[in-house]
């Protein structure tokens, strides 16, 4: 089980013929993930690692059929790239490109709403269901199949708090990325609904930084639907300065919000465990799962 | 990217939006100049990008030329916030019956831009929301249909406002919004936006925040960017010429790592240990040599600087290219302060054996290493 | 009964207080028409012929319940408001203004499509259903009731044959206008099917020109779904040289595409009597609806 | 509004489409400037915007520059179709391949644009579309989601297109639809749009059509047309400036009447009973008697015009104000020629008191006065 991905997952890939598309491309096939088809255009009637390009999503649709896409073409185009395969009937997308303008992002979340679609990113290293599929660019040997689900904001915090999982011999049943940017397409709540409903699934690891107030929104839906696993939190950025941008463009604390006291406040007060730093999780997380 | 009050005027003045008449002045002639032109009393206004102008003493008022000329002369010697102001927004002070609040951002959780209006204004939208959120209206846009001129009169209408001030206020927030789309402002507001004793309508202080990732359509403001003519430190300057993510903080640790979730980790775990970072500075992913190498240079460029961490969890990131950038950053730059190193990942073996072999000491725990990096800085 | 208007429409009249919208408001409260509140922008909390005015739609039925809407503004701002009536929810639209761009145009059907409103218009002198509903600016002594359905691309034209069926005692369910822009919100078809459901109306007269391949479809349409009831057509524009506007925008004839002869030839064809003079729709009509 | 070509191709190579390096002449000297800095060889076209230039003679082609100037004499001294050449188009004579067509315009059934690309070129797009319908791809625009890259990629696919040539073609069109919306053009399109020897595209011919009632949204051809610089007759104009509905036909009765259907079946009656229509025009609804002596006044300076027919049905329309602009016409232009009016609606009776009193005779029916224009004209 685990969510969005599985063995079943059929994906093609955007942007398969430049540096990262490629690289990826071929640590995704060599993970098992069933990469039927890519697409660049001008490109069409090549090949990479075997895997046929095709200028269209239509016409590699035609060819191979797919239910999820993965995305690396350059952020002026990557808008683009999402629309094209929403229109065309896609309804798995995972943006890994970073550096999309919001007013491409907003249009990309508006239509994918409409017809029922599930983004992860943008700017996300995209997402990993074990041993089963994997739709991103995260390193494969720290994770190991298991029980706990990560939703995170951050690419590398999720690796630092994976492996340390592992490690401690807490294996994930699905790690998810939402993404740095401001607007994202998925966030966790969604992600806690999909957890919920997985039976893999015992706990649910949530990785948040300063930006915004999806945390607290999330503190808030926990409490008022009696959220039944286990949570544990940790919240990147308690150190950050207001105003400043930290690397993510959704990382800022616009004057007082969005700061990393508020989430880890709101949180505590929804009973979620939340780590004092990123190795914390495994064993807060031992302590929920075996309480 | 944020705009100076005078760029943001003038383009809402592009739009059609109410501004108060002025000009920008670097020197006290100019100031003259600017102020002879236009009808007192004046206001003259520091153009710094740092919050909190007014409290810092950066606004001032004058009745005449010479009084424009004398506050424009201690503005321009002032520093606010550690920031030295170039520059003075000299204009015709408005007459304020009310002070309002018009903005247009974006709204994280319904993935939208979002119209925000206040029948109070003047002080941070944020106060405002908390102080008196019955006043406050919020209008999400959709992208598909836009925010039409009847949207814009439904709100003024909510603000309180009928017949000709309805109209003329709606006027306004569709130019605010039409301008704020044309330049991919992820903040567009005016603050106050003010209401004359004629019944009219001001923008008179204005705040625009382009979208970073949308700067390649504003080239003009890219390039003003870029050479500096904001109130970048050189090492943030630096930074944005090396595709490298980097704040500046008031510590004295030295951080650099990839990915900026781990990299903000990595200052809370300092602090937590009781040390002080002296920035934020991501190297993002697959960082080359080169680019590590320009991190370090930009992070001992400053003089605060005592002790570096370097922190890298390698995934895209080849743990053996971050050890041949610190070893070409020793060699060119001459890095005499203290490091501590963590590195793990993709070619860990490979980058260990390196700096080893350079007699450089490579930690496995990241919390080990920013306690052993604060143990050394203080 | 009749279509679309009726006893129990409530309207609005946005644009109220210009000239146009003043003088017809009159005539139409005179009709008997429910006019219950006016909209102007900036003209709020005023009156118009004892109608209270309001400044957005939202305002107006917060006060009155309404379910259509008449517009007289200026064209460039009538989009506008006809997207405000849409968005505050009436369903039925009649755009009297002329000279509507298309791209406006086009952005109001797509959004009325969308919540399944009926537009009529722009460029329209409106319906009348007689001595029930009057929306539109036609001069009324030429109507009375009974079961003729009339729908028209042109509005003086419908009057010459509206007058001409009275005088030959051939009443009216309702008379349509379907507006002379070559982008209007019903065409003969929609208004074909709603005649059909109408037990009122016994025969329909289609008034069409020159310009578009409508009334070819609408023939099309009449032979593929054995249209049940007698239609009888005028299309002027027999005389009309190619590639001039004949007055309105849609009436234009492109290349060999919209000629009177196309559509004549395409009804005949279909059985229906097309006339050669607009005061032959009347004898054509007898000869039906007595056959 | 029809774009002259020149200007056309002007708006499509702003917007980045290929199209042939030329300039526009007036007279020979500049031909001579122009083509120097040409390669050679040349097509010198003559702009007019009447169908069926080419036919006409109204394209030449030349291979040297002293060719171009000769040919470009020719052609400013001819008339097609009436119409003098007053200026030439001189361009690079592409090398073709293949001709194709593109084009973006609206589809009324569905009340939107609609993208209509077509393997075969060259010729009117609906006689492509009734000689190859299997080559044509139509494509329905939503236009809250737009014509994006990746649909115009879809068409190039359609097309037959791959790899280099499709990613070209697609931003051709996908720029050709955004020049379409911004200029709010009815028709834009290229045709032939040529793919060249080297596997390029170029729109050999372009063709825009202004929507007149978004005329007010670009003023610089708003200018231009009513400045008389297209190929408008006096009368044409004169309509114009009058706000009035007016098409110059070439028979011999001149046709005044109210909405344009009506005027359209008036002309059609004037058919039937074998007369010819001097001309369309329509008063539009509510004419004051100004309006009414306008039209008078443009109608009679036709010169072919031995007769009048002014045929109102009052709805807005007063006939008591028609009476009157019919007699203030009489008194200042002086009608001299036999009139037929037919004159019922609103006011009604005070418009034939108003006329009978003036010794004009008043008809009821529509037909009995076409009748007897008809013979009156003969």
């Amino acid at each position: 089980m685990g969510i969005i991905v599985d063995k079943n997952t059929r994906a093609i890939v955007q942007g398969i013929t430049g540096t990262q598309g490629r690289f990826h491309t071929k640590l995704m096939l060599e993970y098992g993930t069933k990469i039927v088809s890519g697409v660049t255009p001008g490109k069409g009637e090549t090949q990479i690692h075997n895997i046929p390009v095709y200028d269209t999503v239509e016409a590699a649709l035609e060819k191979h059929s797919a239910n999820a896409s993965i995305i690396f073409v350059p952020a002026p185009f990557a808008a683009d790239a999402a629309l094209e395969a929403l229109e065309n009937g896609i309804k798995i997308i995972v943006i890994i490109t970073e550096h999309i303008p919001i007013k491409d992002a907003v249009n990309v979340m508006t239509y994918a709403r409409q017809v029922n679609a599930t983004i992860t990113g943008p700017n996300t290293p995209g997402i990993i269901t074990p041993e089963k599929c994997k739709l991103g660019i995260m390193p494969v040997h720290i994770f190991k199949p298991g029980g706990v689900g990560i939703v995170s904001r951050s690419g590398t915090l999720t690796y630092e708090v994976a492996a340390s999982l592992t490690r401690n011999d807490l294996g994930q049943s699905t790690c998810l990325g939402l993404g740095g940017d401001p607007i994202t397409g998925l966030n966790f709540v969604d992600a806690l609904k999909m957890f919920e409903k997985d039976p893999q699934t015992k706990a649910v690891v949530l990785i948040g930084e300063i930006g915004g107030n999806l945390e607290e929104l999330t503190a808030e839906y926990i409490v008022k639907e009696e959220y039944p696993k286990p949570v544990v939190a940790f919240i990147a950025g308690r150190s950050a300065p207001p105003g400043k941008r930290m690397g993510h463009a959704g990382a800022i604390v616009m004057g007082k919000a969005g700061t990393a006291e508020s989430k880890i406040e709101a949180l505590r007060k929804a009973n979620v465990k939340v780590a004092e730093k990123p190795s914390d999780v495994a064993k807060l997380l031992l302590n929920r799962v075996s309480a | 990217m944020k705009l100076f009050e005078y760029e943001a005027k003038n383009i809402l003045a592009k739009y059609g939006v109410p501004t108060p008449q002025g000009g920008l002045a670097t020197d006290v002639s100019q100031a003259h100049e600017i102020a002879v032109k236009l009808k007192p009393p004046f206001a003259i206004k520091a153009q710094v990008l740092v919050a909190g102008r007014g409290k810092a003493g950066g606004v001032l008022f004058a009745d005449s030329v010479p009084e424009v000329e004398k506050a424009a002369e201690k503005l321009l010697s002032m520093r606010i916030k550690g920031i030295p102001v170039r520059s003075v927004w000299i204009e015709e002070k408005i007459q304020i019956k009310k002070e309002l609040y018009f903005g247009v951002t974006i709204d994280r959780l319904n993935r939208s831009y979002v119209a925000i209006a206040s029948a109070v204004g003047g002080i941070e939208i944020e106060e405002i929301v908390t102080k008196a959120p019955e006043k406050v209206t919020r209008f999400l846009i959709n992208p598909q249909r836009g925010f039409r001129s009847f949207h814009a009169r439904q709100i003024a209408r909510k603000m309180g406002y009928t017949r000709g001030q309805l109209s003329r206020l709606g006027k306004i927030f569709e130019s605010l919004y039409s301008a704020g789309m044309d330049y991919d402002a992820e903040l567009i507001e005016m603050n106050p936006l003010a209401e004359t004793l004629e019944e009219k309508f001001v923008a008179a202080d204005a705040r625009i925040i382009i979208d970073d990732n949308a700067l390649f359509r504003h080239q003009e403001y890219k390039r003003r960017l870029l050479e500096g003519e904001g109130e970048l430190a050189p090492q943030e300057l630096e930074a944005i010429k090396n595709d490298l993510a980097y704040v500046r903080l008031d510590g004295n640790i030295g951080v650099i790592g990839n990915g900026a979730g781990l990299v903000m980790a990595t200052l809370d775990t300092i602090q937590y240990y009781g040390g002080k970072p002296a920035n934020f500075l991501d190297v993002g992913g697959g960082a080359t040599s080169e680019k590590i190498a320009a991190s370090l240079k930009i992070v001992l460029s400053d003089p605060n600087v005592n002790a570096l961490f370097i922190n890298i969890l390698g995934g895209i990131t080849r743990c053996d290219e971050v050890a041949v950038g610190i070893l070409k950053a020793r060699e060119k730059v001459g890095v005499t302060k203290p490091m501590v190193i963590r590195l793990v990942g993709t070619n860990e073996e490979e980058g260990k054996r390196i700096l080893t072999k350079a007699g450089i000491h490579v930690l496995e725990s990241m919390e080990e290493a920013a306690q052993k990096v604060v143990e050394i800085s203080v």
